[in-house]
C-alpha cells in the first residue's frame, strides 16, 4: 500500500486537482457560458497561498497561526478569486458565446505577463520553497478529496435547486429565460464567480503541492485542457468532468512508455474523442445504457 | 473526512511492509530531462551526453558491473517533472537521477527524491537555492554568479577603451533574468557607464526596437542574456542595423545552435564557459571524440554537463563499492542510495568540466572557467568557440 | 520622443502588424464561413516556417527523425514560400477534413471544435518535433540574394532604419489583400463564398456545393497562415516547433479587434496591434505581450463586434 | 374594468427601418386583446417592446400604472407579463416538467446556498413547485408526458407546452404571439377552448398575435391592426371588420 502511494500518490492527487480544475470549468457552462478563465484565478490563487507561506512580511503571521495559515490562505486565494470574477464577470458577461471565451482568453494572458514581471511573484523563476503542508505528496489526496466530495455534492445539490435550474434555462435559451423572469446577468455572473473561487482555492491548495509556482501554471493551453475534460467527459452531467479529468490527465501518464511520441498519441485521442464521443463519455454511456434497456424490454422499439 | 481516515488506517497498517530489495544489474541510472514541449531543445543535449556518457564508462563499468541509463520524460512542466522522479525512484529503482532540465521543476521535483533519499545531480539548474532543496540535492551547473563576470573582464582587456554599455536580456527566462542582474553588478564593478537596459521574450522574432535603442544609446560594449535563438538573432538583427562595437554572450550563447542563427554575424561574440569543447584534458578528449562519432557535432555544455552528471555517480558507486568491500548489486537498494549521496561529495572529479567537486551542500566547486570568441569559417555557417582566456 | 524614433516606431509597427494581419485572414475567413475559430490555425503558421526552410535550404531535418534527410534541390526564396505557403493551405483542408468535417457532419456541439482543432494543433507540432526535432532553425541570411539587409536613412541625429524584410512583408501583405479583395468580390468562388458565410442552408438550396466552399476556405485559410509563418521565418531569421503558439494567440486579439469575421477587419486590427506594441515604452518591453490582449479585452468590453464587425439582430 | 396596460406612443426603429411607429393603445383587465396585421407589420416587435426583449426608441407604457419602460426582461417577467414565442423557444434539452418548474422562478425565492443545504424553507417551495408543475401539465394535457424532452414533443403540444410554462409563471398579463401557427382546424378549434379556458381558471389578461382570422375574430374582445408599424384601426371584432383602412391594408397585401 505503501509502495502503492508511493508510486502513484502524487498521480492520484493530480488527478483529483485536474477534476476540480475541471469543475471550475463547468459552472459557467452549466449557464452556457464558456469560460476559459480557470487557469488564470488557479494561476492567483496559487501566488496568494505561495507569498503568504513565503513572504517575509508574513511571518508574524505564520508564527501565529501555526498550519493555521493554509486554511487562511485558502480562504484568501477563494476570496481574492472571488471578488475578481465579479469585476471582470459583470463587464465582460454581457457577451455571449465565442467573445467571452476570448475575453476570458484574454484575462489569463495579461495575468500571466504581469505574473513574469512583478517582483512580489519572483518574476521568471517564480516562487519556491513553499513550506509543505503535508510530508509526502499523496497526502495532499487528504485535502484535494475532501474538497472534491464537497464539489461534487455542491453541484448534486446544486442541479436540482432553483439556482441550478435558472442556469440550466440560461444554457438552453438565454433569451428565453429572461423571458421566464430569471434574471440571466446575475446567474450568469455567479456561475462564473463560484468557478473562480473554486480555482482560486485549487490554485491555493496546489502551490504547496508542487513546492513551487510561476507564470507558467496558468496558461491557455491549460484552459482547453479544462475544456477537454468536461466535453469529452460529458458537459451535461456532474459525472462528465470528473470521469473526462480522469481519463485525460492520466492518458499522458499512461502513455509514458511512448516516451516522445506519447504526445502525438494524446492529441489524436483528443480529435477522435471529440468527433466519436459528440456527448461526451457519460452520453456514450448513457445511449449504451437506453440501447441495452430497450432490447432486452419486451416494449422494445415502441414510440 | 471519513475518507481520509480510511486512508490513514490502511497506510499505517501496511507501512513496514515493503521489504529491503538489492540493486539490479545492470546498475539503473535514472534521467529525467525533457523530452517533450518547449523545453525539449535543451532536454535533447542533455539526453545525447548521458547516452554518451553511458557508452564510455560502460567500457568498464563499476568494476565490472555495467550500468544502464533509464529516462523518463519531464516535459516541460512541474508535475511532469516530479512524475518522472516518482517513476525512477519507485519504478525503476535507480541509484540516482540526473536532472531535471529546468530550475523551476527542480524546485517542484527534487524534494521528492529527497525525501526518498535518492541523490540528485542536476545538470543545468542554476538558480539560487538548488543545492539547498536537500542533502540528497547536488549540481555540476556553476551558478551564473560565477560565470558570467569573466567576460566583462575580458572584454575590457580586449579593447580598454568601453565606456558605455548596453544590457539586453530575455524576461521570461529565469536563467536570463538572474544572470543579466550578475552582468550589471559586474559593469558597475568595472566602473562602466549602463547607457541602456532593454529587456526582451525568448518568443520574441523582431528585435528592430531593441537594437535601435542600443544604436540611439552609442554604446560599445553590448551584453546579452538571452537564449540561443532570440539572442543569436538579436546579434544578428543589432549587426545589420550597424552595431560595430563588442558583444557578450551570456551562458545561453555557449551552444553550437547559436552559429546558424546569426551566421557570420556571430563572429567575434565572447562568451564566458563553464565548459568548453576545446579544454585540454583526457576525458573531455575522450568525451568530445565520442560525441562527435555520434552526433557529428561538437558536444553543447548541456551534453557535458549531463555527461558530468553521470560520471559522477558512476564513480561515487565505485567509491562506495572500496568503501563497502562488496559489487553495488549485493548491497541494498536504501544502502547504496545513501552511501552514494556520501560518496558524491568526497573528493574531487576530473571531468570534461575540468577539475571540480562537490561541497558539503551538493553545489560546484569548478576550478577553471573559458572566455572565447566565436570564430566563424568563410562560409559563414560552421564557426567555433576559440578560447581567449582560462580562468582559473 | 522625437521625430526619428516616432517614424521608426511607425515603420515597425506596419511591418510586424503586416504579418499579423495576413494571418489573422486566416483565422477570420474560417470563422466567417463556419462560426469557430481553428485553433489550429498557430500550428499551421509553424508548419509554413519550416517547409519554406526545408525547401529553401534544402534539408528536412535539424535532428529528430529525419535528421539526415536531404532535399535533392533547393529553391529560390519566394518559390519555396509559395510553395510552402500551398503545402501548408493543402494541410489546412486535412484540418478540415480530420477536425471539422466529421464534427459537422454529427451537428455536435460547436465547443467541440475547439478541442478537435486543439487536439490536431498538438499532433502537429509534436509531429514536427518528433521528425525534425526540437531545435530552433535558422533561416540563412542570404535568402534575399545580394540585396542590403537594411537602409538607414540619417539627417542630423534622427536616424532611420528600414530593413529588407519589413519592406518585403509589407509587400507581400499588400499583394495577398488585393488579390483576396479581387477573388472575394470580383470572382464566382468569392461570391459563392459570400452566400456561403451569409446563410449555408440558403447557400446549398441556391445550388451551392457548400461541402467544397468549406474546403476552399480552409485551403486559403492554411495557405495565409502558412505563408505568415514563411514569411515571419524568413525575416526574423528562426523558427522552430513552438513557433506558432504566441501567434496563434495574438491572431486572436487581431481578429476580435477588427470585428470576427471581417477581411479587412482583420487587416486593420493587425496594424492597430503591430502598431501598438511597436510604440510600447522599451523601459515596459515586458509588458509588450500583454498589450494585444488588453486591447482585445477593452475592445470586448467597450464594443464587442470589434472594429469593423457587423451587428447582428437575433431574431425572436 | 381597470386598465392593465397602457402604451403611449410606443416607436422602434432599427436602422432605417420603423418597425413600430407611435403606437398608443390600453389593454383592459380580463380582456383578450387582439393583435393582427399583415406580415412585416410590428405585431413581434409590439411583444418584444413590451417585455423588454427590445428596449423602445421612444415612447412609454406602463402596467398596472407603474411605467415598466426600459426595465430588463427578467424584471418585466417577474411583476406579471409572460410571453410565448413566434417560433417557440423552449428549453428543449430540458423535461417538460423542468420547463414548467423553471418558469416558476420569479414566484419563488430559495437562494444559492438555502438550495444547496436543502434548508426547510427551500425543501418546502421546492414541493408547492413541484406541486404547480404537475397542476398545470395535467391542464395542458401533457403529465404523461412529464420526463420527455420538450424538443422530442409534437409541434402542438411544443405549443402547448409553451403556454403552459408561461402560466407556470403565475402572470396577470399573457402575451400568445401566434400560437395557431402550423395547426390544422381541429387543433386550432381546441386551442380556442382551451384559450378560453385558461382565461376562466386563471383570470389573466390576454394579448395575442394571430394571422387566422376567424380565430381572432371570435375569440377577441377587442382588436389592434398594425400596419407597417403603424397604428390603424383598434375596435371590436365587427367594427375592426368593417374598417376602409383595414380592408384595404388587407387586400393590397394579397
Amino acid at each position: 500500500m505503501e509502495g502503492f502511494l508511493q508510486n502513484y500518490g502524487f498521480l492520484l492527487v493530480t488527478l483529483l486537482q485536474q477534476s476540480l480544475l475541471a469543475f471550475s470549468l463547468y459552472f459557467p457552462l452549466m449557464a452556457g457560458q464558456l469560460s476559459l478563465a480557470s487557469p488564470g484565478f488557479y494561476a492567483l490563487g496559487g501566488y496568494i497561498a505561495a507569498i503568504m507561506s513565503t513572504a517575509p512580511e508574513c511571518t508574524p503571521l505564520r508564527e501565529k497561526l501555526g498550519t493555521g495559515i493554509y486554511p487562511l490562505e485558502w480562504l484568501a486565494a477563494g476570496l481574492i478569486s472571488g471578488v475578481l470574477a465579479l469585476v471582470i464577470g459583470i463587464s465582460a458577461l454581457r457577451l455571449r458565446g465565442i467573445y467571452l471565451a476570448l475575453a476570458t482568453i484574454a484575462f489569463v494572458e495579461i495575468l500571466r505577463v504581469i505574473c513574469l514581471n512583478l517582483e512580489i511573484t519572483g518574476g521568471a523563476i517564480g516562487i519556491f520553497d513553499i513550506p509543505q503542508l503535508f510530508a509526502e505528496r499523496w497526502s495532499y489526496g487528504l485535502i484535494f478529496g475532501p474538497l472534491l466530495l464537497l464539489t461534487l455534492l455542491f453541484v448534486y445539490r446544486l442541479e436540482n435547486s432553483r439556482t441550478g435550474r435558472a442556469l440550466k434555462a440560461i444554457r438552453e435559451d438565454e433569451l428565453a429565460a429572461g423571458a421566464m423572469g430569471i434574471h440571466t446577468t446575475y446567474y450568469k455572473v455567479l456561475a462564473f464567480v463560484i468557478g473562480a473561487v473554486l480555482a482560486g482555492i485549487v490554485g491555493a491548495m496546489s502551490a504547496p503541492f508542487l513546492n513551487t509556482w510561476n507564470a507558467r501554471q496558468g496558461t491557455f493551453d491549460a484552459s482547453i485542457s479544462y475544456l477537454a475534460y468536461v466535453l469529452i467527459g460529458g458537459s451535461r452531467s456532474m459525472w462528465g468532468p470528473l470521469l473526462g479529468a480522469v481519463l485525460l490527465a492520466s492518458l499522458p501518464e499512461l502513455l509514458r512508455p511512448l516516451k516522445d511520441a506519447r504526445l502525438i498519441i494524446n492529441g489524436m485521442v483528443l480529435v477522435v474523442a471529440s468527433i466519436y464521443l459528440p456527448q461526451g463519455i457519460v452520453g456514450a454511456l448513457g445511449r449504451l445504457k437506453r440501447c441495452v434497456v430497450k432490447n432486452t424490454s419486451p416494449m422494445g422499439g415502441e414510440r | 473526512m471519513k475518507f481520509a481516515a480510511v486512508v490513514t488506517l490502511v497506510v499505517t497498517l501496511f507501512a513496514g511492509a515493503a521489504g529491503a530489495e538489492n540493486v539490479s544489474k545492470p546498475i539503473p541510472i535514472g534521467i529525467a530531462v525533457a523530452q517533450t514541449s518547449n523545453v525539449a531543445l535543451f532536454g535533447q543535449e542533455q539526453m545525447n551526453g548521458a547516452k554518451v556518457a553511458e557508452k564510455y564508462f560502460n567500457i568498464s563499468g563499476i568494476n565490472g558491473t555495467p550500468i544502464k541509463l533509464i529516462s523518463q520524460d519531464t516535459g516541460g512542466d512541474e508535475a511532469g517533472a516530479i512524475n518522472a522522479f516518482q517513476n525512477l525512484v519507485s519504478k525503476e529503482k535507480v541509484v540516482g537521477i540526473v536532472g531535471p532540465t529546468l530550475s523551476q521543476q527542480a524546485f517542484a521535483a527534487d524534494p521528492v527524491a529527497n525525501r526518498l533519499k535518492v541523490p540528485v545531480i542536476a545538470p543545468s539548474n542554476t538558480a539560487k537555492g538548488i543545492p539547498q532543496i536537500g542533502e540528497f540535492v547536488g549540481r555540476v551547473s556553476a551558478p551564473v554568479a560565477k560565470v558570467a563576470p569573466f567576460a566583462v573582464t575580458q572584454a575590457l582587456k580586449l579593447n580598454p577603451a568601453i565606456k558605455r554599455v548596453a544590457i539586453l536580456y530575455a524576461q521570461n527566462d529565469a536563467f536570463c533574468s538572474s544572470e543579466t542582474t550578475i552582468f550589471q553588478q559586474a559593469v558597475k564593478r568595472q566602473k562602466l557607464e549602463i547607457a541602456t537596459l532593454q529587456k526582451f521574450m525568448t518568443t520574441d522574432t523582431d528585435f528592430t526596437t531593441q537594437a535601435t535603442a542600443v544604436l540611439r544609446a552609442k554604446a560599445d560594449l553590448v551584453i546579452i542574456s538571452g537564449l540561443a535563438a532570440d539572442g543569436g538573432n538579436l546579434v544578428k538583427q543589432l549587426r545589420q542595423l550597424g552595431y560595430k562595437g563588442t558583444i557578450i554572450g551570456g551562458n545561453g550563447f555557449n551552444t553550437t545552435n547559436v552559429f546558424p542563427v546569426c551566421g557570420k554575424n556571430c563572429e567575434g561574440i565572447l562568451v564566458a564557459q563553464a565548459y568548453s569543447p576545446l579544454a585540454q584534458n583526457p576525458l573531455n578528449k575522450a568525451f568530445v571524440d565520442e560525441y562527435r562519432r555520434t552526433f557529428i557535432k561538437d558536444p553543447p555544455q548541456f551534453a557535458a554537463q549531463s555527461f558530468t552528471a553521470i560520471q559522477l555517480i558512476v564513480e561515487g558507486l565505485r567509491k562506495v563499492e572500496i568503501a563497502t568491500k562488496k559489487k553495488i548489486t549485493q548491497l541494498d537498494l536504501a544502502t547504496v542510495r545513501v552511501e552514494l549521496n556520501k560518496a558524491l561529495r568526497k573528493g574531487s572529479y576530473m571531468t570534461p568540466l575540468g577539475e571540480i567537486s562537490l561541497d558539503a551542500e551538493g553545489d560546484i566547486n569548478q576550478h577553471s572557467f573559458y572566455v572565447s570568441k566565436i570564430k566563424m569559417d568563410i562560409s559563414g555557417k560552421v564557426g567555433v568557440f576559440a578560447i581567449v582566456s582560462v580562468v582559473k | 520622443m522625437y521625430t526619428g524614433e516616432y517614424l521608426q516606431n511607425i515603420l515597425n509597427g506596419i511591418s510586424i502588424g503586416s504579418v499579423y494581419a495576413i494571418f489573422a485572414l486566416g483565422y477570420t475567413l474560417v470563422f466567417s464561413i463556419l462560426g469557430i475559430i481553428n485553433f489550429a490555425h498557430g500550428a499551421v503558421f509553424t508548419l509554413g516556417a519550416y517547409l519554406t526552410y526545408s525547401l529553401a535550404v534544402g534539408h528536412f531535418g535539424i535532428g529528430g527523425l529525419l535528421a539526415d534527410m536531404q532535399v535533392p534541390f533547393r529553391l529560390s526564396f519566394p518559390l519555396s514560400l509559395l510553395l510552402g505557403s500551398l503545402l501548408s493551405g493543402v494541410f489546412g483542408v486535412l484540418i478540415e477534413r480530420c477536425a471539422f468535417r466529421p464534427l459537422r457532419l454529427r451537428g455536435a456541439d460547436p465547443l467541440l471544435a475547439l478541442v478537435s482543432s486543439l487536439g490536431v494543433a498538438l499532433v502537429t507540432i509534436n509531429v514536427i518535433q518528433y521528425l525534425v526535432g526540437s531545435e530552433i532553425y535558422s533561416f540563412p541570411s542570404e535568402v534575399y540574394g545580394d540585396i542590403r539587409p537594411a537602409f538607414t536613412f540619417q539627417r542630423g541625429d534622427t536616424t532611420i532604419v528600414l530593413r529588407t524584410v519589413q519592406l518585403i512583408i509589407f509587400a507581400v501583405n499588400m499583394t495577398v489583400l488585393v488579390l483576396l479583395r479581387y477573388l472575394i468580390s470580383c470572382t464566382r468562388v468569392g461570391k459563392a463564398l459570400r452566400a456561403v458565410a451569409e446563410n449555408s442552408s440558403t447557400a446549398s438550396l441556391l445550388g451551392i456545393n457548400v461541402d467544397r466552399f468549406i474546403l476552399y476556405t480552409f485551403f486559403l485559410s492554411g495557405f495565409l497562415g502558412g505563408m505568415a509563418g514563411g514569411l515571419v521565418g524568413t525575416s526574423f531569421g528562426i523558427a522552430g516547433p513552438y513557433f506558432g503558439v504566441s501567434y496563434g494567440l495574438k491572431g486572436l486579439a487581431v481578429i476580435v479587434l477588427g470585428g470576427l469575421g471581417s477581411i479587412p477587419g482583420a487587416v486593420l486590427g493587425g496594424m492597430v496591434i503591430g502598431l501598438a506594441e511597436a510604440f510600447v515604452p522599451s523601459d515596459y518591453s515586458a509588458y509588450k505581450e500583454a498589450v494585444a490582449f488588453a486591447y482585445l479585452f477593452t475592445m470586448l468590453l467597450i464594443c464587442p463586434r470589434g472594429l469593423l464587425g457587423r451587428a447582428t439582430i437575433e431574431k425572436v | 374594468m381597470s386598465v392593465i396596460i397602457q402604451a403611449d406612443g410606443l416607436c422602434r426603429n432599427f436602422g432605417g427601418l420603423q418597425a413600430v411607429d407611435s403606437v398608443s393603445f390600453s389593454v383592459n383587465e380580463g380582456e383578450i386583446f387582439g393583435l393582427i396585421g399583415p406580415n412585416g407589420a410590428g405585431k413581434t416587435t409590439l411583444f418584444n417592446l413590451i417585455t423588454g426583449l427590445t428596449p423602445v426608441s421612444s415612447g412609454s407604457f406602463s402596467y398596472q400604472g407603474r411605467a415598466i419602460t426600459g426595465l430588463p426582461p427578467h424584471r418585466i417577467a417577474g411583476q406579471g407579463i409572460a410571453r410565448t414565442f413566434q417560433n417557440i423557444r423552449l428549453f428543449k434539452g430540458l423535461s417538460v416538467l423542468e420547463n414548467v418548474r423553471i418558469s416558476q422562478h420569479a414566484c419563488t425565492r430559495t437562494g444559492l446556498f438555502s438550495g444547496i443545504l436543502g434548508l426547510p424553507a427551500s425543501r418546502r417551495e421546492e414541493r408547492e413547485v413541484e406541486e404547480k408543475a404537475w397542476e398545470i401539465l395535467k391542464l395542458i394535457g401533457l403529465s404523461g408526458r412529464a420526463a420527455e424532452l420538450a424538443g422530442n414533443l409534437a409541434y402542438g403540444d411544443q405549443r402547448r407546452l409553451e403556454i403552459g410554462r408561461a402560466l407556470a409563471l403565475q402572470p396577470k398579463v399573457l402575451l400568445l404571439d401566434e400560437p395557431a401557427a402550423g395547426m390544422n382546424a381541429a387543433e386550432k378549434q381546441s386551442l380556442t377552448g382551451f384559450i378560453r379556458e385558461v382565461r376562466e381558471l386563471f383570470h389573466v389578461t390576454m394579448l395575442l398575435i394571430e394571422h387566422h382570422v376567424p380565430l381572432v375574430m371570435g375569440l377577441c374582445d377587442r382588436i389592434l391592426v398594425l400596419h407597417f408599424g403603424s397604428m390603424i384601426a383598434l375596435g371590436d371584432p365587427a367594427a375592426v371588420q368593417q374598417d376602409q383602412a383595414v380592408i384595404e391594408a388587407y387586400l393590397g397585401a394579397e
